[in-house]
């Protein structure tokens, strides 16, 4: 069976309370405040998600502090660090007097061995992953004929990371990427890393330790009095819900019993901003919805439908996205032109492919449309959302004479969504749909594209295309960033003009804060990931 | 209480002595159905909602699937009796026309449940034996799941979709049926006409279906009357959970799982509001309709 | 002078009794009319079909009628040591009249299976009739409980007292029924037919016992039974039912030698007498009892009788044939020849 | 006196057990011995009574006979017009045939109808059974049947709620009569009726027997009835025959004390008529588990040390000419003049 | 009675080994395993197969069915129910954790409507025809009618968003009883008084049926005041088949609040089935199966020990 845990007994204990010498003095002064997001069965690991959930936030500190916008900024557990020109060479100085929760040192160890055991796990964040392969000797340690990542060089509080390619999201992984104290990790599996005992109570090296776990009812997060820049004032109490769309929030906010959430779903920032003494932000983020076109051939060898990117232009004309924007996501939607969000640096002149029946009907009538093909839309959301969305889809491809069936996917998601071809060229599909409905978020605008190379392992829609290739890989090869900027303008043009994707909308998410919060971030960044919300100088009112 | 019974009967006394209460021809039990007044009201307004959803066409000229955008979510006004969804879709047509999909996977698990059951039941309880204890374990085993953790489970093993969940519940509904019949059977066993046919050397299959089972009838249908609401309620509530029948397709359990977003619930009552109505009448109809049954085909119960 | 006397033995008299049903909205005038006495420390039988109406006259002298039916009119009236008692007055569950239940007039039941409640031990449903009439501490009254079914013959009385009913034989039950009805020295007891469930040799045994204590106790029996047999045997009194009516009453051996109602004489004629063999004639009765909803005008019989005239169609009156023996028969100087 | 008449049906020490189940198991932890070991001759055109109080296996004689309870031992053979076969190891075929010679009367006129056809329905699949297809032939033949028993023949499109309990125990008969049995066992067949009914269904036995040649084994505990149609009558005790004889003889010389006490138990409606009541001690014992030898003994007033552990035979006695059955170790012991007691 | 329990037990393995057996073969059928529910859809593009397949292979999903299944049967059989495939807690723990929560409502909700519907159908049988039984039958009825959900969606509308009457779930200060039966009162409420009508109705026809027994006449033949009558000699017949019914009704509450527990937020053992059940976590699924199916066995066992109590005519054998 599961060998991810050898002694289940020690399991519900909580590390940091029973270290001696740490009671602490004083609780906290301020007052409490409350969040969901709790842990329902377990702590979600902060390798995959690293700021989703509001815990992993408060619990681990990471080398370097991003911006509002992902920049890097300054050292968090790390002193200073320093990038080579060319960005092959990284070097952190951890701070002097750094603990766990569990009052143990933290040590430059510490960090390589996180970042070696986070390349064994499952699941790892697809920044941090492409980043940590791209360490000199990180090949050979996975693969398994090197015992440790010769590239990562630790020198007291000194660690030097050296890269055998470039590695452009280097500093922004290390800004979301938290190291874990290892030895609570010593023999056990890396596979079954989420199923491990740590996650029942993790120990951390952030402003909050965990205080009391009751997992199911709630969970509650106190001070670290020797956190390394200052404890905070006040404590945490957190109620659980899965991920990022709590169907209680609303209830939860008119009992009282949120001062800090957020929330992506549009009907619940509605309601909330009903609520007296809540104050409800929108912010934008990398979140993009879309949809996947299939465009290999089918098993049996017929043509994809979507292959004809006159046909895909089509859907996006034919789809009023303002309009469902405005109406069945209450203006909370943006419609989208493109896998990347509209940010400063994003190509200028591209095509909105605005609601426009007429034109999808004539690229329609050019590409030869098969009035009788149905389309076979496929989407994983459970909720009633996504279920109206798809309606109102296929009413407006109806309206332009497509006819499409929309369900569910259930099952062994990975291979039904995600399986590639054999073949990347020619097929035929290893998948079934035409379409599928999904979310990309991302931490880097590489993240968003670089699937789209030839022989990726999750690419099961977009055949080889040699200059799709050649756009992905001038936004990889350099660590200047201007340079970087103007590729991936290049290539949201190239996109824009083939829709090798089809994207529908950017979702904003929506932060949403009481008044008992006095002082709190000084800026409003996205509150899926870490950036310097300096969380252990806010100021909270009292019960 | 007396004081009104004495009235009463002194009513009848009087009609009695004009020589009236001549001719009743019909049916006792047809006659103490009619009698029961919820009774009635149930057969009304089953018939009517079944009515509504069947001619669902003529009374609405909405598509249940008609997305239009430019009017959502909108209070009921005249365009919209019961105004419009979050896509909006005129809800009183998706009521009408969800109440075919419930309505049929109610009223079809239930019939389904009953013919496995009947069939079985019947030739087990008359002939009893090997088949009968087989079968007798299989229900047993069946029914020694708490309902809904057996439709969970079987929701997964089969996945979501309305012919599924329509075999789903005939697979947990069955066995009650089952049991029911195969009860009765035993006891109109050994009824002396049973004997009597016997002793002819009558085909057990006959005796069985043809002789026997017309006299257990009367249970059955009440079961089935009960069964279709229960299996109505369960459907709903499984589409609540949204495990029931796929989202896209309109039932009363699916429009109402829109009711779980707290600000819908708050805001836009006519949403969720009249589904419930209309889930509990109809459900209430049936029930009606099946006590009504019951105390007109069972003997003990005078009036 | 011998008037008197009779008059005097009366213990319960029902006179010109009817008790309607009002079961579906329809009326059976299931007994129409029914006179009769009780005497002291006698036996009157009634006899009569299924359906005629016996049970529902011992219902209503205990009112215990279920609840669609009433006591139109007549009088149920009870000579109790203390004076008259109108028992039809009385409220139906009243003091009064729950005070007569049981310890004056006590009754016991065709089936002893279903008469006795199956989660209470005899001896708790004895004890319960015990105290809720005679002031007796639960010790005296389990005592007491004890006697009694050592009077009715119960092998090891001491622990049978705590058994169940489904313990008990048939025969066993009925003695047990008959120990709770004689709890309390009962001045009637009423039995409606208290062996039809229960074996011949058992019924023996039975009547044997129901005759013993009603000289011990001088306690007055209304008997309700169908079989003549019994009614010969065991009666003082008689009174044949039919169709709500009593149609002849009088002494027991008078009625039987000499049955003055057609319908007497032919149900005599009807049964087979043990003894006779083969070759004894039986004379059915034609057709069979008219339906309680439809009932004939007139004497009720006269569709099955031979000796039918016109005069049929209208209620034949009690007439006396001698000092007891009362009639309800046009006819009935024919049928005595 | 005696003459030879022809046997129809002989029984041969026929067993009928039904095995006690107990426990979650469902283990047998014994057998009720409802017919435990009878051995008797049904002989053409005879009525055959059998008495015996409730619970003493008379009607599970009459089912075993008709095949609708499996026997567990014994011989049934039965002569098919000279052909004798035993019943119990007939095929499925034979059996049908058979069935075509015997049937059964009930007892109860409520059940014994099915309520929910009318009298043509419920008759008609035994007559196409028995090969009358036509519709036309079998309306026929249950009219003419239903006129047998003294019924209207319309009747049959009525419904049995519609008939008193006497039409539906005439009904019974006119079902039991449609294939022309020449055995009918009635099981009670008047026990359920009133007095005054149950003599016409008698009469309409005996006219039947006569105008159809027919054998009854008339099952009942009414020992004034039993004496009234039967030319022998059996007495049954415990699953047993304790005493058989011609009827006049058995009333005339009671042998048995368990059938004296029977005799004596009724109540007889002749005001003149002085009974010595034998009042029997005790309940009838349980058929799981009967006394040890003579099962009667231990109610029995004349109760020896033999009776106690020896299970008496059923013995002839040839008395008045008659043969007499009896199962008493006193009778036989006295016949062997070795009792001396009174009886 | 030892021996009979005891037999009783070993007349359930059999059972239990069939239906385990059923449930792990059904989920066998099922499209995709735990491992494809562990990471998130949007997610599962960054992993590749090959790591998927190693996932699989570390949690032993790889062996045929037979031996997973036996394997799985061995560990039951040795008292260790497994790990959760989701969170490595042991599932012992986990079915504990939740099962507290879900037997206080539970126990409170059966409490309720034994109480509640046996009261309101004995009033309504003694009351028989008047319109108190008139009423109480069409409430009855009513309350048999309403979807759970609908009913409970409602009560949190009025109850607690719009009159803010009870809070659904406690502040961390909270801890006091009066405070836990707050928030206890509404969902117990909600699933008690939908519970409630059916208990009534059962009773009131048991009752009607008792009452109809012969016995009540010879009750009623001795005198016996009414109350004697109806309560200690029809109620007490009729109160058989009453607790036969809350018995069987006591596992089908553990399963059955599964609503209940989603729309009240209440974690429980049915939500946490529920989203097992969705994760195929199969260690957790048949756990969770196999008690609430022992929990069917054990009460069918606790209804026949009280039949017996009750009934005297009922022995264990
Ligand atoms: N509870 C009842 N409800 C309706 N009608 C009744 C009820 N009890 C008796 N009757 C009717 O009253 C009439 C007399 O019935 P009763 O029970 O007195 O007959 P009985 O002489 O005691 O017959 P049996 O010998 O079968 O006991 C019948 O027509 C019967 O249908
Ligand atoms: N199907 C059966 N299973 C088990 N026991 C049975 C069955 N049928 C009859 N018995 C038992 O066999 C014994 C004889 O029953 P049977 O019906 O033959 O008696 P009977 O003489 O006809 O009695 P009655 O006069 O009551 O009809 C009884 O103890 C009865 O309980
Ligand atoms: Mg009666
Ligand atoms: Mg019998």
């Amino acid at each position: 069976g599961c060998s991810s845990n050898e002694d289940p007994a020690e399991t519900p204990e909580t590390p940091g309370a029973e270290t001696p010498g740490e009671t602490p003095e004083e609780p906290a002064e301020g007052g409490v405040i409350y969040s969901n997001g709790g842990p329902i069965e377990f702590f979600e690991h902060p390798w995959l998600n690293p700021g989703s959930f509001l815990y992993n936030k408060t619990l681990f500190d990471h080398l370097i502090v991003a911006d509002e916008n992902l920049n890097p900024e300054e050292g968090q557990l790390a002193a200073d660090y320093n990038i080579s020109e060319d960005g092959m060479n990284l070097e952190f100085n951890l701070k002097e007097d750094l603990f766990w929760h569990d009052g143990e040192a933290i040590t430059a160890d510490d960090v390589k061995e996180s970042i070696e055991y986070a390349l064994k796990i499952s699941g790892l964040n697809a920044v941090f992953a492409s980043t940590f392969n791209a360490i000199k000797g990180a090949e050979e340690f996975v693969a398994g004929t090197a015992d440790e990542i010769a590239g990562i060089v630790v020198d007291g509080n000194n660690i030097k990371i050296e890269f055998a390619k470039l590695a452009p999201d280097a500093l922004l992984t290390f800004t979301q990427f938290a190291p874990l104290p290892m030895k609570h990790f010593e023999g056990e599996d890396p596979l079954n890393f989420q199923q491990s005992a740590f996650w029942q109570s993790p120990v951390g090296s952030g402003p909050f330790m965990v205080e009391e776990v009751k997992l199911n009812e709630y969970t509650t997060l106190k001070p670290f009095d020797k956190y390394h820049a200052g404890a905070p004032s006040f404590s945490i109490y957190l109620t659980p819900s899965p991920g990022d769309s709590d169907p209680n929030l609303v209830t939860n906010a008119q009992a009282g019993m949120v001062d800090y959430a957020f929330t992506k779903s549009v009907e619940a920032a509605n309601s909330l901003k009903e609520v007296e003494g809540l104050n409800v932000t929108q912010v934008d983020i990398r979140y993009t919805r879309l949809f996947y076109p299939n465009k290999f051939p089918k098993a049996d060898g017929t043509p994809s439908p979507l292959a004809d990117a006159k046909v895909r232009q089509a859907i996006a004309y034919a789809i009023d996205m303002a309009a469902i924007a405005e109406n069945l996501f209450k203006g909370a939607a943006v419609p989208a032109n493109s896998l990347s969000p509209n940010e400063a640096t994003k190509a200028t002149g591209l095509n909105d492919y605005d609601y426009n029946p007429e034109k999808a009907k004539e690229l329609l009538a050019e590409a030869n449309w098969d009035e009788d093909y149905e389309l076979d839309v496929v989407y994983y959301y459970t909720d009633q959302q996504t279920v109206d969305f798809m309606a109102a889809i296929q009413s407006y491809l109806k309206d332009v004479g497509i006819k499409m069936n929309f369900r569910l996917l259930e099952g062994d998601l990975g291979s039904l969504l995600w399986t590639p071809p054999a073949d990347p060229v020619n097929g035929p599909s290893a998948v079934e749909w035409d379409l599928a409905y999904a979310a990309n978020a991302a931490l880097s605008l590489h993240e968003y594209y670089d699937r789209y190379q030839t022989g990726s392992s999750s690419n099961s829609h977009t055949p080889s295309d040699p200059k799709l290739d050649e756009l992905i890989e001038a936004t990889n090869s350099t660590f200047d960033t201007d340079e970087i900027v103007a590729a991936f303008q290049e290539l949201q043009k190239y996109e824009n003009e083939t829709l090798f994707t089809i994207p529908l909308y950017y979702q904003p998410t929506f932060v949403i804060e009481s008044d008992k919060i006095v002082k709190g971030a000084p800026a409003y960044g996205n509150p899926q990931f870490n950036y310097n919300w300096e969380i252990q100088n806010w100021e909270v009112k009292a019960d | 209480m007396s004081r009104k019974l004495d009235r009463k009967f002194d009513r009848i006394l009087e009609r009695e002595e004009k020589g009236l209460n001549g001719g009743k021809t019909m049916n006792r039990s047809l006659r103490k159905f009619l009698k029961n007044r919820l009774a009635i009201v149930g057969v009304v307004l089953f018939a009517l909602i079944l009515l509504a959803s069947i001619f669902a066409p003529l009374l609405t000229s909405y598509d249940p699937l008609g997305v239009d955008m430019s009017s959502v979510l909108e209070a009921p006004s005249r365009e919209h009796i019961l105004g419009t969804d979050k896509i909006g879709r005129d809800i009183f047509s998706r009521v009408l026309y969800g109440g075919r999909i419930s309505i049929l996977v109610g009223l079809g698990s239930a019939l389904g449940a009953a013919f496995i059951g009947v069939l079985l039941g019947a030739y087990a309880g008359y002939k009893g034996g090997k088949i009968d204890k087989f079968i007798l374990r299989v229900s047993e085993i069946f029914m020694s799941f708490p309902q809904i953790v057996l439709v969970l489970l079987l929701v997964t093993i089969l996945g979501q979709s309305l012919t599924n969940l329509l075999i789903i519940f005939i697979l947990t509904g069955w066995g009650s049926v089952y049991r029911m019949t195969r009860a009765r059977m035993l006891s109109i066993r050994e009824e002396e006409y049973v004997q009597a046919l016997r002793a002819f050397g009558l085909n057990d299959f006959i005796v069985a279906y043809k002789h026997m089972l017309p006299n257990a009838i009367g249970p059955i249908l009440v079961n089935i009357t009960l069964s279709t609401a229960m299996f109505i309620l369960e459907e709903a509530a499984l589409s609540f959970l949204g495990l029931g029948v796929p989202l896209e397709i309109a039932t009363w359990g699916n429009i109402l799982n829109a009711a779980q977003d707290q600000s819908v619930l708050l805001n836009n009552w006519w949403i969720w509001l009249p589904v419930g109505v209309v889930i509990s009448l109809f459900v209430m109809a049936v029930n009606f309709m099946g006590d009504g049954l019951r105390d007109s085909t069972d003997p003990t119960q005078q009036g | 002078m011998e008037k008197e006397t009779r008059e005097n033995d009366v213990i319960l008299r029902v006179k010109d009794l009817k008790t309607f049903f009002y079961t579906n909205n329809r009326c059976n005038r299931a007994i129409n009319g029914v006179s009769f006495d009780i005497r002291k420390g006698k036996t009157l039988s009634i006899v009569g079909e299924s359906g005629c109406g016996k049970s529902v006259t011992a219902s209503s002298i205990m009112q215990l009628l279920p609840e669609l039916s009433r006591i139109e009119e007549g009088e149920i009236t009870y000579f109790s040591s203390d004076g008259e008692v109108n028992i039809e007055k009385l409220p139906k569950n009243g003091k009064k009249m729950r005070s007569l239940r049981g310890s004056d007039i006590a009754m016991i039941f065709q089936d002893p299976m279903t008469a006795l409640n199956p989660v209470y031990t005899i001896g708790f449903q004895i004890v319960e009739n015990l105290r809720a009439h005679m002031n007796m501490s639960r010790k005296d009254a389990k005592k007491r409980a004890v006697e009694l079914l050592a009077q009715m013959g119960i092998p090891n009385p001491e622990q049978r007292v705590n058994e169940y009913p489904h313990q008990f034989s048939g025969g066993m039950r009925q003695r047990a029924m008959i120990a709770m009805a004689m709890s309390c020295n009962p001045k009637v007891l009423i039995a409606d037919e208290p062996t039809t469930a229960l074996d011949v040799t058992i019924q023996a045994q039975i009547f044997e016992l129901m005759m013993k204590l009603k000289e011990d106790f001088d306690t007055a029996i209304l008997l309700i039974t169908h079989d003549m047999g019994v009614v010969n045997e065991v009666s003082d009194d008689m009174a044949v039912m039919y169709m709500g009516n009593i149609v002849e009453s009088g002494e027991t051996r008078d009625v039987i030698k000499h049955p003055a109602h057609p319908y007497t004489k032919a149900l005599l004629q009807s049964i087979p007498i043990l003894g006779k063999g083969r070759n004894q004639d039986l004379e059915p009765i034609r057709g069979s009892t008219p339906d309680p909803y439809n009932r004939p005008v007139g004497c009720q019989f006269r569709d099955r009788c031979d000796y039918m005239t016109e005069k049929c169609g209208e209620m034949p009156p009690e007439e006396m044939v001698s000092e007891d023996h009362m009639v309800r028969c046009w006819h009935w100087k024919e049928v005595l020849k | 006196m005696k003459k030879e008449r022809e046997v129809l049906l002989s029984l041969n020490n026929v067993k009928t057990y039904f095995p006690v189940k107990k426990g979650v198991m469902k283990k047998t932890v014994g057998y009720v011995k409802a017919v435990d070991d009878i051995s008797i001759d049904v002989y053409k055109g005879e009525t055959l009574g059998l008495v015996g109080e409730s619970g003493c296996g008379k009607t599970t004689l009459g089912k075993s006979i008709l095949q609708l309870v499996p026997a567990t031992d014994g011989e049934m053979n039965y002569n098919f017009d000279g052909d004798v076969k035993d019943l119990r190891t007939l095929d499925r075929k034979s059996l049908d045939a058979a069935r075509k010679r015997m049937q059964i009367v009930f007892q109860d006129p409520h059940s014994s109808l099915n309520p929910s056809f009318t009298i043509y329905q419920s008759l008609s699949d035994p007559l196409k059974k028995f090969g009358v297809e036509k519709k036309e032939d079998r309306r026929k033949i249950i009219g003419d049947l239903l006129e047998a028993v003294n019924m209207r023949a319309e009747y049959m499109d009525r419904y049995p709620h519609e008939f008193s309990g006497g039409q539906r125990q005439r009904i019974g008969i006119a079902r039991a009569l449609s294939v022309n049995p020449e055995l009918i066992v009635c099981d009670e067949a008047v026990s359920a009726l009133d007095v005054s009914i149950q003599a016409q269904v008698l009469n309409l036995l005996k006219k039947l027997k006569e105008e159809r040649d027919l054998t009854y084994i008339f099952i009942t505990h009414d020992l004034s009835v039993v004496e009234y149609i039967s030319d022998r009558i059996a007495v049954m005790y415990l699953g047993r025959i304790v005493e058989l004889a011609e009827a006049d003889e058995l009333y005339k010389n009671k042998l048995h004390p368990y059938t004296q006490a029977l005799l004596s138990a009724i109540f007889v409606a002749e005001p003149d008529r002085k009974t010595n009541r034998i009042i029997l001690e005790g309940d009838v014992p349980s058929p799981m588990n009967p006394p040890s030898g003579c099962s009667f003994h231990p109610r029995c007033s004349y109760c020896m040390d033999v009776c106690k552990v020896e299970r008496p035979a059923l013995k002839k006695y040839e008395i008045d000419g008659t043969d007499h059955y009896v199962a008493c170790h006193m009778v036989e012991q006295k016949k062997e003049g070795k009792y001396n007691g009174e009886i | 009675m030892f021996s009979y329990v005891i037999r009783r037990i070993l007349s359930l393995i059999p059972m239990i080994f069939i239906i385990t057996f059923l449930i792990y073969f059904g989920l066998e059928l099922t499209p995709g395993d735990a491992v494809s529910h562990l990471i998130p859809p949007d997610a599962l593009a960054n992993v590749s197969p090959e790591q998927l397949e190693a996932v699989r292979e570390s949690f032993g999903l790889n062996d045929p069915f037979l031996v997973r299944y036996f394997r799985w049967l061995g560990e039951m059989l040795q008292g260790n129910f497994g790990f959760s495939i989701s969170s490595g807690v042991s599932i012992s723990e986990i079915v504990m954790r939740n099962l507290s929560s879900t037997i206080e409502l539970s126990v409170a909700a059966l409490f309720i409507s034994t109480v509640l519907g046996s009261i309101l159908g004995l009033l309504s049988a003694l009351k028989k025809g008047t319109l108190a039984d008139n009423v109480l039958t069409v409430a009855g009825m009513i309350g048999v009618s309403i979807p759970q959900f609908f009913f409970g969606l409602v009560c949190i509308l009025l109850f607690v968003l719009k009159w803010r009457i009870f809070p659904i779930r406690l502040l961390p200060h909270q801890t006091s009883f009066v405070d836990e039966m707050k928030v206890l009162f509404l969902p117990a409420m909600v699933l008690g008084i939908s519970l409630t009508a059916g208990v009534m109705r059962y009773t009131r026809s048991s009752m009607l049926d008792a009452l109809n027994k012969d016995y009540i006449k010879t009750a009623r033949s001795k005198g016996l005041s009414e109350w004697r009558v109806n309560l200690v000699h029809g109620f007490r017949v009729a109160l058989t088949p009453v607790v036969v019914l809350i018995g069987f009704r006591l596992p089908m509450l553990i399963g059955g609040s599964v609503v209940i527990e989603s729309i009240f937020q209440r974690q429980g053992i049915g939500s946490t089935f529920v989203t097992a059940v969705r994760g195929q976590n199969y260690p957790l699924v048949m756990m969770i199966a196999l008690f609430s199916v022992i929990a069917v066995l054990v009460s069918s066992f606790v209804v026949d020990i009280l039949t017996a109590a009750l009934d005297p005519r009922v022995k264990l054998e």
